[in-house]
């Protein structure tokens, strides 16, 4: 093993040795302290990635690092074979900076917690919390990590797990709390629905890709598509239906999607992360917007190349629906941990939208930054709940920014960067100024340009791509890199390549299988574009600005430095995400994380040799890709924060005035409705499909609320009550009592004769001789 | 001492329990204690024969490599030759071991006998424990059928009684229900018994040439009761699996692998003939809900094993979809109706029905997968369960009552106690990195390895699949509505579980990590070579059969 | 004239004949002993009890002596005792017969003296009647003409009537021997008429020469056929109503039910014994001398009747109330399960029947370990309770005497025949000898007793119920110590015989195997021929054939 | 003029099984069943002595069968008269209906 691989599993289990300290003795450690050995193991593992960062960065031999030593966990028979479950390290530049990224917002988490939840853990019967919700914040750190180094998809799913685990148990941290234990449930159950897709997934590679490793797998899967072998020329019959070939491809990445679809929040499993805000806000910020809801968007990232296009525009659809639907939801939340929660669901759409247009670095450099400064808002609403002494209805806030400055500033920041404030054509900008905007690059690229670059080649284009090719690592890669605005590319970096992808008759093949996406899944990312500076300005404004709206609450709030002095750091991570490092470091993996024969990565901007340096300034001038929808989307932000001023300015009034308008009234209805999910989910699975329309109206009563807690926990009861108690009672047991009840009548039927008069007797037994005899004579005479 | 080791181990429960009716009252849980321990111990000393990497030199070049053989004369008419015929391999080996460790815990569980409701007869109690705990042990090492088929049935007595005496409200009903639920099962395997021995009787008459003993290398010339002779005895194996073999006017492979079937099915159980077990779970005291769910149950799975698949492989090809349907109507239907129970027992004893599916999954989809994972399930559950069980046992002793739906918050009053509860609840939930997920990961994989041979097996894994859902869904609504929320007034007081109680749950929770994190070297390492050869050889019978079927 | 007297085998009695016909002599003896001795020692009823045991000790000493000279000579070798004419024989099996009624005598007395002899005046009519039937059943089992084996039927018969109602003032005593008198009478007035008509038709009541001319006979057609059937079958009738095989068993739970506990006992087992053994020993020579077709019918009707018995045994038992009457029908149960190893007949030379004859006999010994441990338990809970035969009378027994009720469970367990108890060794000796038997329709007897077991299960364990699970608060009473400690050694020895069946399956098969076989013995050879010749004889056809066609 | 051959004896004693049996089933006085157990004793003692005598037997196998029955006879009369007796003296009567306390 090298350095980094240890550096890196040390980083893994540093915290998993602090959990079990503290799982054993943390009672015994005490209240602040306990907090302390937690971040120590935090601490440790942000050293790690520190360490490996800074070593990747510099290394100029990277293919040698990848190149990892593996342990057999489990060897698995297949088909006759053995076929080794193996724990490998996976070391690549996506890995590094994940890995990076999650333990530096992990420790200013930690930190954070430390002062959040000296307040919040104290429970009745005397019995402290304090050192449990460290346990499990340091489980949840393992499994992380441990999620982020493996190079199986088999593990991954088990950390997958884990992760769900600990998210469950921080939901329902609060457990004595009603809803608080109901999220938790409804957090892991929804989970587990995702998950199911993920098992599907998992069994069509075990069968078909015969390797968990995610390179032999896609490897494996280029081969079958070359040769048309393995799941290419399969057929199966699941549930009924027939699937073969491509058909089967799709499934398999639809399959292992629905795992992203769980964890990452997204449509039609999307419903358990606003209720996710029922746990402590550092676990909000932690599990539920920076790392573990992002998991979904790196399994996609990390299973990319096993993708066929009707997979991946799958992915697109379900990104585009989420990334709508939930910024609608977060304009009407009175909540600040809910305008948050949907807002990150809005932005893990994004993510997820973008990898289904092909997005690949751009989605996943909108996942750091967002991962900053989305933590640094939670952060930012927790100080602010804690100041507030656990109030969360913005209403009751108001004219915070005097009390907590630091808070109020930093959030401002986050604001900022998810608005995509950003100067175009100056490429002055914060976070998702060039990381959402790259998505909307590439989706324009998708929906606009597609044809016209590669269709002229899509049919006389090889499908097959030769060894000649081999040589040019880009391409082999499948990636697609243009800069924006319809100036193709050129210039690329690359030597090998000059002719550029019009003359690529590889690439065009590649490419050509794909579609071009329709116009609205470009259209509508682009008026949320628009939504999200609303929605996240007039919670700031209505949090931090104006006149406090109840005194008590104004009277009580308070900042401490344990809290705020994360906020700084986040807030330079954001800063600097914005900026340095990441991006050129995820363009360079894409190259070798993106080789999939059927689906192409696009890149939105051209990776410069001078990014390499650690203190490059990523967006190149030249390539901005703002370039084309300047227009469009670059001035969104004005436009969104300027809307939120204008109706927040004076308080809430003018805002109750619109909200009574007849139509948006019906509209705004919808959306505190949360456009109805839970009901639906609530609805189709208690009367079935045909009484949906029925129920859609008694939806509205209040008493049916929770969700998919009932999925499962009400309508499958009553399915369950059926087959437990009238089958089981009635159907199993009451065959068997009946055979025994049987049984006793036969019984009591045979005594009948036994009269007890001897003449009775004779004439049975004559009788009975009689029929006997006819038997016999009956068979000896046939 | 050492080449008799199984037989003590064996008879050990069995000696401390007639010792301990000589005792006085105060001492004859100690003695219970060290008999079971002993035994416990002694079964540790076994590992040193299956410690190691080299699988060919553990577990042999074919399937019936055995190890602590002890054979001797038994009955002897003018035909028979039974014999007290015991030995370990690796299918039996893991199951041992469980047994005599769950015993052990449940030993120690019972330690509060006086403070049951039902506290008379306690020399009875622990006797009938012991002779419970000598029956089941006597079931693994077994290894000729009439002496497997009298030890599986010595359990029923000791059974009955441990839950017709002991037990709660309807224990009666629930202890009667077992023993003719049992019994019905297994007389069709008496037949079957009788059966196997003249049929093997006119396989080595029909076919001398091939009828060569693996145990005595000359060619066999009586019929036998030797379940790994009749496996692998290539003479019987080809004139059992040939279609021209019939009984009753009835293919005999077939039948024969129902006769055996319906009995291990009953044992497992899986639906529909599984009723019993909620009835006999609920009502059992705790200590016996343990072995039951724990060690009994597990013994259909080795059943399956052993002598369906082992002996009848082409009866298990024949009625694979068949079984398949009824596994993952077990797995689903096992969990929704867990789902429904209110009483917390009740639904524990569901969700073993639903776990219990997936090991007849894993072994009708006949693949190696498929076996190990059943396999592993089996020991899995064997830890997980008892310790589901025990929780609700410890609640059950606080508040008697397992209403779930009156519990709330017992993890506030309880700390302790409720870590322990949801690492045991979620190790049978199935979350990786405990032991409850490789099972079920392996018997889907197994299953859905099995496509090309069955078309159903993909939809089945799918459907299994689902079974993963609902199973969250159940333990989950169960962990909110008991240990989670508000703390009710009446559960405040409640004390922390207590040492003895902790010394119980430690080491199974201790296990449910370690099988989760290692399974290879805890689990795999000591069970894949025989099952791996096991598998082999079924292949070899199949496509024997098949051939000859096509020819 | 000479000619006629030639046929007629000469009887010169001699010293080593005499011999052989000991044990008859010495019960005789006994018979006259005790009823004389009240003359000089009086009415004492350990006395004549002891009395009794010196006339069994004395029986039981000529009977080892004859099977000394029975063994070393051996049945086979031609010296085949044949007593009176070849009227009766003294085989092995008879012998071991004997032995066994010798030693249940023993049983019955001791049960007897620690239950009735306290109160009982007619201490030496008691043994009389007792010895007296003992004497016609072990002649039963000692003929196979059926002359000799109608007066031996009387002759164990009319005592039995007599004993059944011993208790003189009792309502349902004498209502129980009326009951049993006239239904006796009746069947063996059918068996004389079916005998007289067999006569007519084969001119002997031989029965060996019988069987040899049957085939014949049918062979000529015509209406003989039906008349020989059923001739044949009241023949059959008079002993199913020894065994009690339905639908000739209307007697005997009401005979049973009014008899005294330990009268119930003798006649549960050494009656229905007795006649099974004749029954057996008339297939035996069935299957030595007639043929296939022949065998087959009666095989079929044995079977018919043997699955009646059982299962209407079993059913009719499930909600009966008093135990004696319970376990009367049980014992009907048990008689069917013994009569499908006499539906073994399969073609001469095969050694079938005899494993089926050694079946039966190790069957009978466990029997009778088993009823006699169950019905001395009742008897000995019937008289510390006031004649309260109810099953509820058992209520908590097994907490209050527990030296009672644990022989009991043992016994009772064992009638349903599952391990670790003997009765389950029997029951699978049985279930061997139906399979060895290798055909259809023995497979299916097997299924019908094993479903029958599981019926069974049901009442027996109702009075476990009672004895464990109930509570009463009737305090514990003092019962005989010799009455407890002939239970607990029932009790144990089923136990010890399912460990070490050895000795018991050894000497069944022995005893089997030297069953008289009168065509071996060359004593039919010749006169075979002859009356074959005479049966196909037209003499004979002529009327007859004139009345079938009348009627 | 016909000769009396067996088969007139045969069906006398064929008579006198059937009209034994009938009675046997339908009579409730004691004796009398057992009066129609004779019946049935005596058709066999018929046919033993016809068969024997008619159907050239050798020897006198029949007619010392029938004395054998005729034994038998006498002495179930003996012990069934006893039993009636006390019958009897239990329940006043000889009327088998009245004994039906064990039935079921």
């Amino acid at each position: 093993m090298g350095n980094y691989e240890i550096a890196l599993c040390l980083g893994v289990v540093a915290p998993l040795f602090m959990f079990a300290v503290l799982a054993f003795v943390g009672h015994r450690i005490g209240k602040p302290t306990s907090g302390w050995v937690a971040v120590l193991g935090v601490l440790i593992s942000l050293g790690c990635a520190t360490y490996v960062l800074t070593g990747w960065l510099s290394a100029t031999d990277k293919a040698a690092l990848m190149a990892t030593t593996g342990y057999d966990w489990v060897v698995l028979n297949l088909f006759g074979n053995e076929m080794p479950i193996e724990f490998k390290v996976k070391l690549d530049g996506l890995t590094v900076m994940m890995y990076f990224m999650v333990t530096l917002v992990s420790t200013c988490i930690f930190v954070f917690s430390i002062g959040y939840m000296a307040g919040h853990s104290d429970e009745v019967d005397g019995q402290c919390k304090f050192h449990r919700f460290f346990c499990y914040l340091s489980l949840f750190e393992f499994s992380m990590l441990g999620l982020l180094i493996s190079s199986s998809i088999f593990f991954l799913f088990v950390f997958w797990e884990l992760v769900g685990l600990c998210s469950y148990l921080l939901i329902g941290f609060y457990f004595d709390k009603k809803f608080a234990s109901n999220a938790a449930m409804k957090a892991f159950i929804t989970n587990r629905v995702g998950d199911f897709g993920f098992l599907l997934g998992l069994m069509l590679v075990f069968v078909f890709l015969q390797t968990f490793d995610l390179d032999q797998a896609a490897a494996t899967f280029r081969n079958q598509y070359e040769t048309q072998s393995g799941i290419f020329a399969a057929d199966i019959d699941i549930l009924g239906w027939h699937v073969s070939g491509m058909d089967l491809a799709t499934l398999m990445g639809i399959g292992l999607f629905c795992g992203a679809m769980g964890k990452s929040a997204q449509f039609p499993l999307h419903v358990w992360l606003p209720d996710a805000m029922a746990g402590p806000t550092p676990v909000s910020a932690l599990i539920h917007a920076a790392t573990m809801v992002a998991a979904g968007v790196y399994l996609v990232a990390r299973v990319f190349r096993l993708l066929t296009p009707d997979a991946q525009f799958f992915i697109a659809v379900i990104g585009c629906i989420t990334l709508t639907i939930t910024a609608l939801i977060a304009i009407v939340q009175i909540d600040i941990k809910k305008v948050l929660a949907y807002s990150t669901l809005s932005q893990l759409g994004y993510m997820i939208f973008g990898m289904g247009v092909g997005a690949w670095p751009a989605a996943l450099f909108h996942l750091i930054t967002h991962a900053f400064f989305k933590a640094m808002m939670f952060l930012g609403s927790g100080q602010v709940i804690e100041g507030c002494h656990h109030v969360q209805d913005m209403r009751k806030m108001g004219g915070l920014r005097k009390k907590m400055p630091v808070t109020c500033w930093t959030f401002l920041i986050g604001v900022a960067a998810i608005a995509g404030v950003g100067i175009p054509g100056a490429h002055i900008g914060l976070g998702g100024y060039f990381s959402k905007d790259e998505v909307l690059a590439v989706a324009y690229e998708r929906a606009y340009n597609w044809e016209d670059r590669f269709g002229g080649h899509a049919a006389e284009g090889g499908h097959r791509e030769g060894d000649a090719h081999s040589a040019a690592p880009a391409l082999r890669s499948g990636q697609v890199i243009f800069a924006s605005g319809g100036e193709h590319a050129d210039s690329h970096a690359d030597a090998g390549h000059g002719g550029g992808h019009h003359d690529d008759p590889v690439l065009a093949g590649i490419a050509a299988k794909q579609h071009k996406i329709p116009k609205w899944m470009f259209w509508l990312p682009i008026i949320i574009a628009y939504v999200t500076p609303f929605y996240m300005m007039r919670c700031w404004w209505m949090t931090f600005m104006g006149k406090p709206r109840d005194e008590e609450v104004h009277h009580h709030a308070h900042e401490s430095p344990l809290m705020w002095a994360p906020l700084i750091v986040l807030a330079a991570g954001t800063l600097i995400s914005s900026f340095y490092m990441f991006r050129p470091e995820l363009g360079e993996a894409a190259a070798h994380a993106t080789q999939a024969p059927l689906v192409v990565s696009v890149d939105g901007e051209v990776p410069n040799k001078a990014q390499h340096e650690l203190l490059g300034l990523s967006h190149d001038k030249d390539k901005d890709p703002h370039a084309a929808l300047i227009g469009i989307v670059g001035f969104a932000w004005v436009a969104g924060i300027g809307l939120a001023i204008l109706i927040y300015r004076n308080g809430l009034d003018l805002a109750e005035r619109i909200r009574r308008l007849p139509l948006i009234r019906f509209f705004h209805w919808c959306l505190m409705e949360k456009l109805f999910f839970d009901h639906i989910y609530d609805t189709v699975l208690v009367g079935g499909t045909k009484w949906v329309l029925a129920q859609v109206s008694r939806a509205v009563d209040t008493y049916i609320i929770d969700g998919i807690a009932n999925l499962l926990g009400r309508s499958t009861v009553r399915i369950a009550e059926f087959s437990g108690n009238i089958m089981d009672t009635g159907g199993v047991d009451g065959l068997v009592d009946a055979i025994g009840e049987s049984t006793q009548g036969v019984g009591e039927m045979v005594r009948q004769p036994q009269t007890g008069k001897i003449r009775n007797y004779i004439m049975f037994g004559t009788a009975g001789a009689v029929l006997v005899l006819a038997a016999m004579i009956a068979v000896v005479l046939s | 001492m050492d080449q008799h080791l199984i037989s003590w181990i064996v008879f050990l429960p069995m000696i401390a329990g007639i010792v301990l009716l000589f005792v006085p009252r105060e001492l004859v849980k100690w003695v219970a204690l060290f008999g079971s321990g002993l035994a416990f111990v002694l079964s540790l000393l076994l590992f040193k024969t299956f410690w190691g990497g080299d699988a060919a030199a553990i577990f042999g070049d074919t399937y019936g490599t055995l190890h602590h053989v002890e054979r001797a004369s038994w009955i002897t008419g003018n035909k028979f030759n039974i014999e007290y015929f015991v030995g370990l391999d690796g299918l039996s080996f893991p199951l041992f071991i469980l047994t005599t460790f769950v015993s052990l815990l449940a030993c120690l569980a019972s330690f509060n006998f006086d403070s049951w409701k039902i506290n008379k007869g306690i020399k009875a109690y622990f006797f009938l424990f012991l002779l419970l705990e000598t029956g089941m042990l006597g079931v693994f090492v077994s290894l000729d059928f009439f002496l497997f088929y009298v030890f599986w049935e010595v359990m029923l007595l000791p059974m009955y009684f441990l839950i017709g005496v002991w037990g709660g409200e309807r224990r009666e009903y629930a202890a009667i229900k077992f023993f003719i639920f049992t019994l019905a099962g297994s007389v069709l395997m008496l037949v079957g018994l009788v059966a196997m021995f003249f049929y093997s009787a006119d396989a080595v008459a029909e076919y001398p040439e091939i009828a060569t003993s693996y145990h005595t290398g000359a060619p066999l010339t009586t019929g036998t009761f030797d379940l790994i002779e009749l496996a692998t005895n290539d003479a019987i194996q080809k004139y059992f699996g040939a279609a021209s073999t019939t009984l009753l006017n009835v293919r005999f492979a077939p039948l024969m692998f129902m006769f055996l079937f319906i009995g291990f099915a009953i044992k497992l159980p899986c639906v529909p003939v599984h009723t019993w077990l909620p009835d006999a779970h609920v009502q059992a005291p705790t200590p016996i809900s343990m072995i039951l769910a724990g060690v009994l149950l597990k013994m259909g799975g080795y059943g399956f094993l052993r002598l369906c698949y082992g002996i009848f492989p082409v009866g298990g090809e024949f009625w694979a979809g068949f079984l398949a349907v009824i596994a993952v109507i077990s797995i689903l239907y096992g969990a929704l109706c867990a789902m429904a129970q209110d009483d917390f027992k009740k639904l524990v004893a569901y969700s073993s029905v639903s776990h219990m599916g997936y090991v007849l999954l894993g072994v009708c989809v006949m693949t190696t997968t498929g076996f190990q994972g059943a396999m592993f399930q089996m020991i899995a559950h064997g830890i997980s369960s008892p310790m589901c069980f025990f929780l609700v046992g410890v609640i059950y002793d606080r508040a008697h009552h397992r209403q779930i739906n009156k519990f709330g918050g017992l993890w506030l009053s309880m700390p302790r106690y409720g870590s322990m509860a949801t690492l045991g609840f979620f190790a049978s939930l199935g979350l990786p990195g405990l032991c409850g997920f490789v099972g079920e990961a392996y018997v889907l994989l197994g299953t859905f390895q099995a496509g090309p041979k069955f078309d159903w097996a993909y939809t089945a894994a799918i459907c299994a699949a689902f079974g993963v859902v609902l199973t969250a869904g159940y333990i989950l609504w169960v962990i909110q509505r008991v240990y989670l929320g508000s703390v009710r007034e009446e559960y405040k007081g409640f004390p922390e579980a207590n040492g003895r109680e902790m010394l119980i749950l430690a080491p199974l929770g201790a296990l449910c990590i370690l099988l989760g994190v290692l399974p290879k070297q805890t689990v795999f390492d000591f069970m894949n070579g025989t099952l791996n050869l096991l598998v082999d050889q079924m292949n070899a019978v199949t496509q024997v059969a098949m051939a000859a079927t096509g020819g | 004239m000479t000619e006629l007297i030639a046929e007629i085998p000469t009887w010169s009695p001699n010293a080593a004949e005499f011999l052989t016909f000991s044990p008859e002599l010495a019960w005789v003896g006994t018979l006259c002993l005790i009823m004389l001795a009240p003359l000089a020692i009086g009415r004492d009823a350990r006395m004549t009890a002891g009395l009794a045991m010196v006339g069994i000790a004395v029986t039981a000493f000529f009977t080892f002596k004859v099977m000394g000279i029975v063994s070393t000579e051996g049945p086979k070798t031609g010296l085949t005792p044949n007593l009176a004419g070849g009227m009766l024989i003294a085989d092995n099996l008879s012998l071991f017969f004997k032995v066994l009624l010798l030693a249940f005598l023993i049983g019955v007395s001791v049960l007897w003296m620690s239950v009735s002899a306290a109160k009982e005046d007619d201490a030496p009519e008691f043994f009389v009647l007792l010895i007296g039937s003992a004497l016609g059943m072990s002649l039963m089992v000692s003929t196979h003409n059926i002359l000799m084996m109608m007066v031996a039927i009387e002759f164990a018969s009319l005592p039995s009537y007599a004993i059944v109602g011993f208790n003189k003032h009792k309502r349902i005593a004498a209502e129980a021997s009326l009951k049993y008198m006239i239904f006796g009478a009746v069947s063996a007035a059918i068996m004389l008429y079916g005998a007289s008509l067999i006569y007519g038709f084969f001119g002997t009541l031989d029965v060996t020469l019988i069987a040899s001319n049957v085939g014949p006979v049918l062979a000529a057609g015509g209406a003989n056929r039906l008349l020989i059937g059923l001739a044949m079958f009241c023949v059959f009738a008079g002993i199913a109503f020894k065994i009690s095989a339905v639908p000739f068993h209307f007697w005997c739970p009401d005979a049973f039910q009014g008899a005294k506990t330990e009268v119930t006992a003798w006649l549960s087992v050494a009656s229905k014994a007795a006649g099974l053994l004749l029954l057996m020993r008339l297939a035996n020579v069935f299957c030595q001398n007639a043929g296939a077709e022949v065998l087959r019918g009666v095989a079929i009707v044995i079977a018919v009747v043997a699955t009646l018995t059982c299962t209407i045994g079993n059913l009719a038992a499930y909600k009966q109330t008093s135990i004696k009457r319970m376990l009367a029908y049980s014992s009907i149960a048990h008689a069917g399960y013994m009569m499908a190893a006499a539906a073994i007949l399969v073609d001469a030379g095969t050694v079938e029947s005899f494993t089926a004859i050694s079946a039966v006999l190790a069957y009978v010994v466990v029997y009778m370990l088993m009823n006699l441990g169950a019905f001395g338990v009742v008897a000995l809970v019937e008289s510390r309770n006031g004649e309260d035969d109810s099953i509820t009378a058992f209520a908590g027994l097994g907490w209050k005497s527990p030296a009672l009720a644990i022989p009991m469970l043992f016994c009772l367990v064992s009638l349903v025949g599952i391990p670790p108890f003997a009765g389950f060794i029997t029951k699978w000796y049985l279930l061997a000898a139906l399979g060895e038997a290798a055909s259809g329709l023995y497979w299916a007897l097997a299924i019908v007793i094993v479903i029958n077991t599981l019926i069974s299960l049901w009442y027996y364990m109702r009075v476990v119920v009672q004895m464990f699970l109930k509570e009463s608060d009737t305090p514990a009473a003092d019962v005989p110590m010799s009455g407890t400690l002939l239970v607990n050694v029932c009790g144990i020895l089923l136990i010890v015989l399912l460990v070490l069946s050895n000795p018991l399956k050894e000497r069944a098969d022995r005893y089997s195997a030297g069953l008289f076989s009168p065509v071996v013995a060359g004593l039919a050879a010749q006169p075979d021929e002859e009356s074959l010749a005479r049966s196909n004889d037209p003499v004979g056809g002529e009327p007859v054939a004139k009345d079938a066609q009348g009627g | 003029m016909f000769e009396i051959g067996l088969t007139h004896y045969l069906v006398v004693a064929t008579l006198l099984f059937v009209m034994g049996i009938y009675v046997m089933m339908t009579k409730r006085n004691a004796i009398g069943i057992l009066i129609g157990v004779e019946m049935v004793l005596n058709g066999a003692n018929i046919n033993l002595v016809a068969f024997n005598r008619y159907n050239g037997m050798s020897g006198i196998d029949g007619q010392i069968t029938s004395l054998f029955v005729i034994v038998l006879a006498a002495a179930e009369a003996a012990l069934a008269v006893a039993i009636c007796m006390n019958f009897y003296k239990n329940l006043n009567t000889v009327d088998v209906d009245h004994g039906d306390t064990l039935a079921g």
